[in-house]
């Protein structure tokens, strides 16, 4: 029991103190047994807060601490390090939630919530009480990587992660790398081309020996945790052994009798069984698709390098950080929704970009030539009826972008673009301004009135209300009507389910903290970058891409780890070992021991995850986690109860 | 100038100590390189910790900067130098460079003082201070603010008076007139550049009337009334201290405007308009708040339900950019704008106007590196090299660009990019030992 | 005691985790989804680790109920979660209705990390149901 | 439902206008115009529909007139769309449009067709004298004539048509339906508005350039009337003499300034300078001046061994009667009164 | 040239004389702040009212007034019956906090 706790009350600016009258709080708790020290303050996590805190430790010899501020995903770690700096053991700090939980949550009632605040604040203290010393436990990290998808982010981050000097393993789903940015021609801002960049990227990744790329292959197990994940991965052969010359892999594409629709360039194309995405695609080996393949044997026939006989591989790979970098999927417009699917000449943006791709000076579709473009904005973005609520970022720029380029590289291109305000933020004005200038027409509606797409005749007409005009309805002719589609999350959820990875409300990976921990996630070693955590551009994608590779490399390059102590304890004076705790233990970090003649169970501790699955199955209640003990949550309980 | 200037030897000089600065600064380290820290005002962490609340989760910006900054301010591996500026940045090699490093003096022993404010008590100045944007009034020894890091005074010598009150009350004895300028050559391997941004001087547009009409502030300085540090404990307008219930916001007062010479978006304003616009609404909770836009910007990960909510909060947002603002005689504004929804001219009286100014180049460093040309961008931000595959990377090897030295973004995206700048620096580094 | 009377409808002690459900009730603040401040709430790692004993000792020693905001399958410690968290839910139920206690006094549903309504609306409708039955 | 047409702006361009469509619609350049109110707010509206190319909704929108160029938009605009320069090449554009000959906008756009209108009215005119032997007497007497003729000619068989053509695009096809009380009780305006072009006053620091415009319109028609039905020429009157003296200095006084600021560029307002205003300031300055000097050689007894001066006054006063008043930018006198005679007809019924 | 701790000042007053515009703004920022805490003292005011009384611009007196709260010399009273000022009064006598 602990005699000399020290309490402090934040305000947080006025965060909490608007609503919870903290000075009540501390007078309330400042007569509790074991309190020495009660006081309240403006900034609890402020620096000069935190001397004060290390002072009044050494000065006061105070044996627990309390802060009693904001929710502990922001702070409790710092409150940890104060405690620490002053000579005390950090589990002698317990942190109690008073503004998420308290301020915030009861902003209507402030009565209310200086009640629970001070009811909160006791069973901080009624824990910290019996809070003990413990050390952390200390893991070997393995120097190495993961890094989950051979897009931008996930090429620059696993050179980044070489270069610092971790083993990298670069593991992608397709056959080939670069992702969606290999789908696309000239990049905004540099002009650079998409395949060029990944040409770029690649060659520096290939350059690296501590690089393993491994293509068609996905993780499809994983235990263990940060420091030592043992990953299982999948591969897929390509069914070649060599690149057979060019010739020979072009009689090879021309014989092979199946068709499929290419999604490379999102089916307006199509594609045989057997293929690569474009010539001189990295890696340059093509791939046979078996999931379509008839294995006729025509195309064993005119190369020599084919080889049927290849077998999925099952790979074992242990690193101690896993990234991901897996990347968005582009919005697919329903059936009808702005008549996709139902007027031939409604394409999505992605097929739009394909087909500007094909077209050299002449822009045609379905054998027609284009002078007219309607570009409809935020679909699948901003939906009003729809999930997604988000907007998608990167679309605004990318079309203008995009119309900019076609305006210049075909004669007589008229623009319109119908968007519900545009958002080319920062320097990305520029194109819209350039656009504009270049005669591009601007129709907004808000998002209760989107524009309608029909059909007179063999004419597609675009109808909207425009707000610019004062709601004057206007039509427009269009040749080709562009939905310009948002960003989803990969609808391939594999890695996610599998590592636990935490989604927010728009389904994109979530940050433990937008600001403070930006690219780490609630699963310790996992850290997340590019367009898998929500919309982004190239360049904030390589940016999150880079800041993921510090925090990933940050965990592997000492070679060692602390856990923290919380983890089960088995009381040897109650147990009888009957098993039930083996059985509950999804890390199986049981085992059977003989002690003084008698059979218990025995908790190790590296792999045993704190998670306190095994407590309720014991019979005879011989189990506690540390940290969460039955003295501790009980008397948590008895606090939590005002004694009238 | 000094025959023996003093000389130290680090790892890499980080130019800037705002949240992208800190960040990269961290982040080196945390990784066991040394490292200079760099700030030409008296405390850290930028602008940020000046704010109110962040968009879009509504955390306090101080909760979330000062943890940081004291963690920078322990980190051993990190020398900080405040009211210091680098004077000049050669390059002389691979990994070599060169810095002479200015810093002023502070007329403080920062080691000594305890921060107990008797100086600030004693000293018998009064002026305008500049980290309340001018809303109140400062001593000239002082503190810059609450939660400044390192919490140590300084002496504003321009305005010291030379009295020696503060001396006389000083317990530890630590204010010290007799400190001069001094200056530094600094051996370092590498540079980071994370010099921030400047507001937009709104005074560009006298057709606004700021300055003129004191009921016209800036969006900052209503970061500070919002701010746990406020001026005023609650929000007046600085005309007369009335508590305003009708408050207008213009967007893009300096942004997206060739006509003051600034023709990109900054980015930041729309947010932190609307975030401001929630904070009222919660402070004063009868206000009216009108936001006129051109277009929202609402772009980021959790902005637009962000915008959605302010709407749902009852916050009215009106299309259409203000042209000019005249005031009446009991301090209340006219705004003369077109609703764009309904194609007509209007005016609207407000008793308060909040300029949402944009966010500038902050000018100078490019000047600094003296054998090497740092490039600048057509907007005078510093120029990303390689922008799509390393955007770190500057036109100096071994110079790498942290933050809104590059161009606006947000705290997010500033953080972020404080990450790549540290992640490139530790490559440029490593690849001298491989 | 000061402000009793202020806090007087049903206390709830919740048990939240602390990756998944925790979060979520943080957020409901963040939104200023308000709910009555007698609801407390203790985080634990996962929900299958709660104790039917600190459920009993809760009822016993005043709580009107107790909520289990579950991880649901969003738990990082494994799928069984969900399944082990209903067992122990059951099985603390009978023990209520052996002490006679309304087994209605513990309710348990799932609380992903973003499930700030959700929650909010079952707290909610949790405390009219209690302060119902206690009249 | 209106089509929208691209091409338009590419039209526009052709009369002077530049980059409307560089415009994003933030409503600055209504905001900060002091002409613009509830009931006419522009220039935005006109911008838009320029860019939109819904050119009906021009032919029937007066705002284009109510304009002034002051130049605070064009200045103000964040885009650099220069709305200013747009309303004035729309009024160019509206000239053609009201013109049933369809020659205001060949002349507008092409400035080769103006060079030889003019070339050939000269041609005209030396062969005129030349016909009598450079006879100056006949030749003046002629002359005088035709001014008579020239100006009736002009007013009723171009200016009125158009004027009423101008009336059934923006009064009748909108819709407005004014009593004759109204047209009758608005006409006082008219003429108000016709002298004195006193809606310029609303435009922030423009006091001098009003003034200037009104003496000069005073100078205009008084010497128009002074020569006209004055025969300020023939007559021995000294109090005529000397009025149309005074009158044509300040002609060319005033219109030396307005060149003199075209060349300087200082104003907005005269930053862009198309080839129908370079002839406007520079046929009325060498009216005003051709016509001082030809009175003053009477005066002096030199002009009977001088006829050329005449017959450069003449050859002056046939192109700006000719082409410049029907066709040029004479016609903003006109047009603007009107519109705002119209404008009171709107406001009127509408106020109904 | 060492210099006594403690009595700097005088050592940089002699090498650096202080401008007239700082001691002409010091003069009349104690000038203002005698004025205010006068008017204060009678009774409690809000800012129209002190600046009428003292015939300053109100911006001025609200500058001066916050910074006085902020020293220490006057807090805030109550709000008026309009919910628009609040009134203002000397606090510990107008004398520094302590």
């Amino acid at each position: 029991m602990k005699q000399k706790i020290g309490v402090y009350i934040c305000h947080c600016g006025g965060n909490i103190s608007d609503y919870v009258d903290v000075e009540k709080v501390r007078q309330s708790i400042e007569h509790d047994e074991g309190v020495s020290l009660a006081k309240t303050t403006m900034f609890a996590c402020a620096d000069s807060n935190q001397k004060e805190m290390v002072e009044d430790i050494e000065n006061r010899k105070l044996d627990g601490v309390v802060v009693a501020s904001c929710s502990p995903k922001l702070h409790l770690l710092t409150f940890r390090a104060v405690v620490e700096r002053a000579g005390l053991n950090k589990y002698n700090y317990v942190h109690a939630n008073i503004r998420e939980q308290v301020s915030w949550a009861h902003s209507d009632n402030k009565e209310g919530a200086t009640e629970k605040a001070i009811q909160i604040v006791k069973a901080a203290i009624a824990k910290v009480r019996y809070a003990e010393a413990l050390e952390p436990i200390k893991v070997k990290s393995t120097k190495a990587v993961a890094v989950i998808g051979a897009g931008v982010a996930g090429m620059r981050a696993a050179i980044e992660l070489a270069e610092a000097g971790s083993e990298v393993f670069l593991i992608e789903r397709e056959f080939f790398v670069g992702g969606r940015v290999s789908q696309w021609d000239d990049l905004c801002i540099t002009e650079e081309t998409g395949k060029e960049l990944i040409t770029r990227l690649y060659d520096e990744v290939m350059k690296h020996k501590h690089v393993t790329l491994f293509t068609g292959a996905e993780v499809i197990e994983n235990s263990g945790s940060v420091g030592n994940f043992n990953l299982k991965v999948q591969i897929t052969p390509r069914h070649f052994k060599l690149h057979c010359n060019s010739g020979e892999l072009q009689k090879a594409i021309d014989v092979c009798p199946v068709e499929v629709p290419d999604e490379f360039n999102f089916n307006i194309t199509k594609r045989k069984a057997i293929f690569h995405n474009y010539p001189s695609e990295y890696p340059q080996l093509p791939a046979i698709d078996l999931k379509n393949c008839t294995r006729c044997g025509e195309c064993e026939k005119v190369c020599s390098n084919i080889d049927f006989s290849q077998k999925t591989e099952n790979l074992n790979i242990k690193v101690g950080s896993i990234l991901l970098a897996t990347g968005f999927d582009p919005y697919e417009p329903k059936k009808g929704e702005f008549a996709y699917g139902e007027i031939d000449n409604v394409v999505t943006f992605p097929q739009f970009k394909r087909i500007v791709h094909y077209c050299d000076d002449k822009l045609t579709y379905n054998g027609k030539e284009i002078k007219h473009i309607a570009y409809i904005y935020c679909v699948g973005s901003r939906q009003v009826d729809g999930e997604n609520k988000y907007c998608s970022r990167y679309c605004c720029t990318a079309n203008i972008h995009t119309a900019i380029t076609v305006k210049k590289k075909y004669k007589n291109i008229h623009n319109y673009h119908f968007n519900r305000g545009i958002r080319t933020y920062g320097k990305a004005e520029i194109w819209y301004d350039e656009s504009s200038r270049l005669g591009d027409i601007y129709l907004q509606s808000f998002e209760h009135d989107p524009p309608i797409i029909e059909k007179q005749g063999d004419r597609t007409i675009v109808k909207i209300k425009d707000v610019l005009t004062t709601d004057k309805e206007l039509e427009v002719v269009a040749d080709l009507v562009v939905l310009v589609t948002g960003m989803e999350p990969r609808k391939d959820n594999s890695i996610s389910n599998l590592l636990k990875v935490p989604k927010g409300r728009d389904k994109f990976f979530n940050e433990i903290h937008m600001k403070l921990r930006p690219v780490e996630t609630v699963i310790d070693g996992v850290t997340i970058s590019g367009a898998s955590q929500g919309p982004k551009n190239i360049m904030e994608s390589m940016n999150s891409a880079l800041a993921a590779a510090t925090k990933s490399f940050e965990l592997v390059d000492s070679g060692e780890l602390e856990l923290e102590p919380t983890v089960a304890k088995v009381n040897e004076k109650t147990c009888e070992w009957c098993g039930k705790c083996e059985e509950a233990c999804p890390y199986s970090a049981f085992e059977k021991i003989e002690k003084d003649g008698k059979f218990m169970a025995k908790v190790n501790s590296a792999v045993c995850k704190g998670c306190g699955m095994c407590l309720p199955v014991c019979p005879v209640n011989a189990l506690e986690l540390i940290g969460l003990t039955d003295q501790e949550v009980e008397s948590m309980i008895d606090a939590l109860i005002p004694t009238i | 100038m000094q025959e023996q200037m003093k000389t130290w030897e680090y790892d890499v000089l980080v130019v800037g100590g705002g949240i992208a600065g800190g960040e990269s600064a961290l982040n080196l380290a945390k990784l066991g390189y040394k490292v200079l820290l760099v700030e030409k005002e008296p405390s850290i962490g930028g602008k940020m910790i000046l704010l109110s609340k962040v968009f879009p989760t509504l955390d306090c910006a101080a909760c979330i900067t000062t943890p940081k900054v004291s963690e920078i301010a322990r980190n051993s591996n990190i020398t900080i130098f405040t009211g210091a500026e680098a004077k000049k940045i050669t390059k002389k090699g691979e990994r070599q460079f060169e810095a002479i490093i200015l810093k002023k003096p502070r007329y403080v022993d920062v080691e000594a003082c305890t921060g107990c404010q008797l100086c600030e008590e004693a000293c018998p100045v009064s002026v305008s201070d500049e980290y309340q944007y001018g809303l109140v009034g400062r001593k000239a020894a002082y503190i810059p603010f609450n939660i400044a890091s390192p919490r140590a005074a300084v002496i504003d010598i321009e305005n010291c008076i030379l009295c020696g009150a503060c001396e006389r009350v000083c317990p530890p004895n630590c204010i010290d007139f007799t400190q001069i300028e001094e200056e530094f050559l600094v051996k370092i391997k590498s540079v980071v550049v994370a010099t921030g941004f400047d507001l937009f001087d709104p005074l560009k547009i006298p057709r606004y009337g700021y300055g003129t009409y004191k009921n016209i502030i800036t969006s900052m300085q209503m970061e500070r009334e919002l701010a746990p540090t406020r001026p005023f404990n609650t929000i007046l307008r600085p005309g007369d201290g009335k508590m305003p219930d009708n408050i207008a916001y213009v967007l893009c007062t300096g942004s997206r405007d060739k006509s003051v010479g600034n023709p990109i978006c900054s980015q930041i304003c729309c947010m932190y308009s609307i975030k401001q616009a929630q904070l009222l609404m919660g402070a004063l909770p009868m206000a009216d708040i009108t936001i006129y836009y051109l277009h929202i910007r609402a772009f980021g990960k959790g902005f637009n339900e962000f915008y959605a909510q302010a709407q749902d909060m009852g916050v009215e947002f009106i299309k259409g950019k203000a042209g000019k603002i005249t005031e009446k005689e009991n301090g209340n504004l006219v705004l003369r704008y077109e609703d764009i929804e309904a194609g007509v001219v209007k005016e609207a009286e407000h008793d308060m106007v909040v300029l949402s100014v944009g966010v500038l180049p902050h000018q100078g460093i490019s000047d600094v590196f003296d054998n090497q040309k740092l490039e600048l961008d057509p907007f005078h931000f510093i120029n990303q090299s390689d922008i799509l595959a390393s955007p770190a990377k500057t036109s100096i090897e071994g110079v790498f660009v942290a933050g809104t030295a590059s161009g606006p973004m947000d705290i997010p995206d500033s953080i972020l990019s404080g990450g790549a700048a540290s992640a490139e620096t530790t490559s440029y580094l490593r690849r001298a030992t491989l | 005691m000061a402000g009793g009377k202020v806090n007087n409808s049903p206390k709830i002690l919740v048990f939240s985790t602390e990756k998944i459900s925790d979060p979520a009730i943080d957020m409901a603040g963040l939104l200023k989804l308000h709910y009555p401040p007698t609801v407390y709430t203790i985080p634990v790692p996962c929900s299958s680790a709660i104790k039917p004993r600190w459920i009993l000792h809760a009822l016993e020693q005043g709580f009107d109920g107790v909520f289990l905001a579950a991880d649901g399958t969003d738990c990082p410690y494994g799928e069984t979660c969900t399944e082990k968290t209903g067992q122990l839910m059951n099985v603390t139920q009978q023990l209520m209705k052996d002490k006679g206690i309304d087994p209605a006094r513990l309710k348990m549903a799932a609380i992903c990390s973003v499930c700030s309504e959700p929650f909010v609306k079952h707290v909610k409708s949790f405390t009219e149901y209690l302060s119902k039955s206690s009249n | 439902m209106a089509r929208i047409n691209p091409e338009f702006t590419d039209e526009l361009i052709k009369y002077g206008a530049f980059d409307p469509n560089a415009c994003y619609n933030c409503g600055n350049c209504t905001a900060v115009c002091t002409l613009s109110d509830e009931n006419n707010s522009f220039p935005r509206k006109m911008v838009r529909y320029s860019v939109l190319g819904l050119d009906d909704e021009i032919k029937a929108s007066l705002d284009p007139w109510l304009c002034y160029y002051c130049g605070e938009c064009s200045i103000t605009c964040p885009r650099e769309a220069d709305p200013g320069e747009l309303m004035m090449s729309l009024r160019r554009w509206l000239i053609s449009k009201y013109d049933w000959t369809g020659l205001s906008g060949l002349l507008y756009k092409s400035l080769a067709a103006s060079i030889s209108a003019f070339v050939l009215l000269a041609a005209v005119v030396i062969w005129f004298g030349a016909y009598w032997h450079f006879n100056l007497e006949t030749v003046m007497h002629y002359g005088h004539y035709f001014e008579i003729a020239a100006i009736s000619l002009v007013f009723l068989a171009i200016l009125l048509p158009n004027i009423i053509y101008m009336w059934w695009l923006t009064v009748y096809k909108p819709g407005i339906k004014a009593p004759i009380s109204v047209y009758i009780k608005a006409i006082g305006e008219l003429v108000v508005h016709l002298f004195t072009q006193k809606r310029t006053l609303s435009c922030d620091d423009n006091q001098l350039r009003w003034f200037e415009h009104f003496i000069m319109v005073l100078g205009y028609l008084g010497l128009l009337f002074t020569t006209v039905f004055l025969d300020w020429f023939s007559t021995q009157s000294m109090f005529i003499i000397v009025l149309g003296y005074v009158e044509s200095a300040i002609i060319f006084i005033v219109t030396f300034d307005f060149i003199r600021r075209r060349i300087q560029k200082d104003k907005e307002i005269s930053k862009h300078s198309q080839p129908s205003d370079w002839f406007f300031v520079i046929w009325l300055f060498m009216m005003g001046l051709t016509a001082f000097l030809v009175r003053l050689f009477m005066d002096v007894n030199i002009l009977e061994n001088n006829i050329w001066m005449y017959l450069v006054n003449l050859i002056i006063l046939v192109q700006w009667a000719l082409i410049i008043v029907p066709f040029g930018k004479w016609t903003h006198f006109l047009y603007r009164s009107f519109a705002m005679y119209f404008a009171n007809l709107h406001r009127a019924t509408l106020a109904k | 040239m060492e210099v006594e701790k403690g009595k700097t000042a005088k050592y940089l007053k002699e090498k650096r004389p202080v401008p007239k515009e700082v001691t002409g703004q010091l003069k009349y920022y104690t000038k203002t702040k005698k004025l205010l805490l006068n008017a204060l003292k009678e009774k409690e005011k809000t800012v129209p009212q002190l600046a009428e009384e003292l015939k300053l611009p109100r911006d001025e007196v609200l500058f001066q007034l916050m910074s006085l709260l902020k020293y220490g010399f006057v807090e805030t009273g109550e709000i008026d019956d309009m919910d628009e000022y609040f009134y203002y009064k000397i606090k510990n006598d107008g004398k520094d906090k302590s």
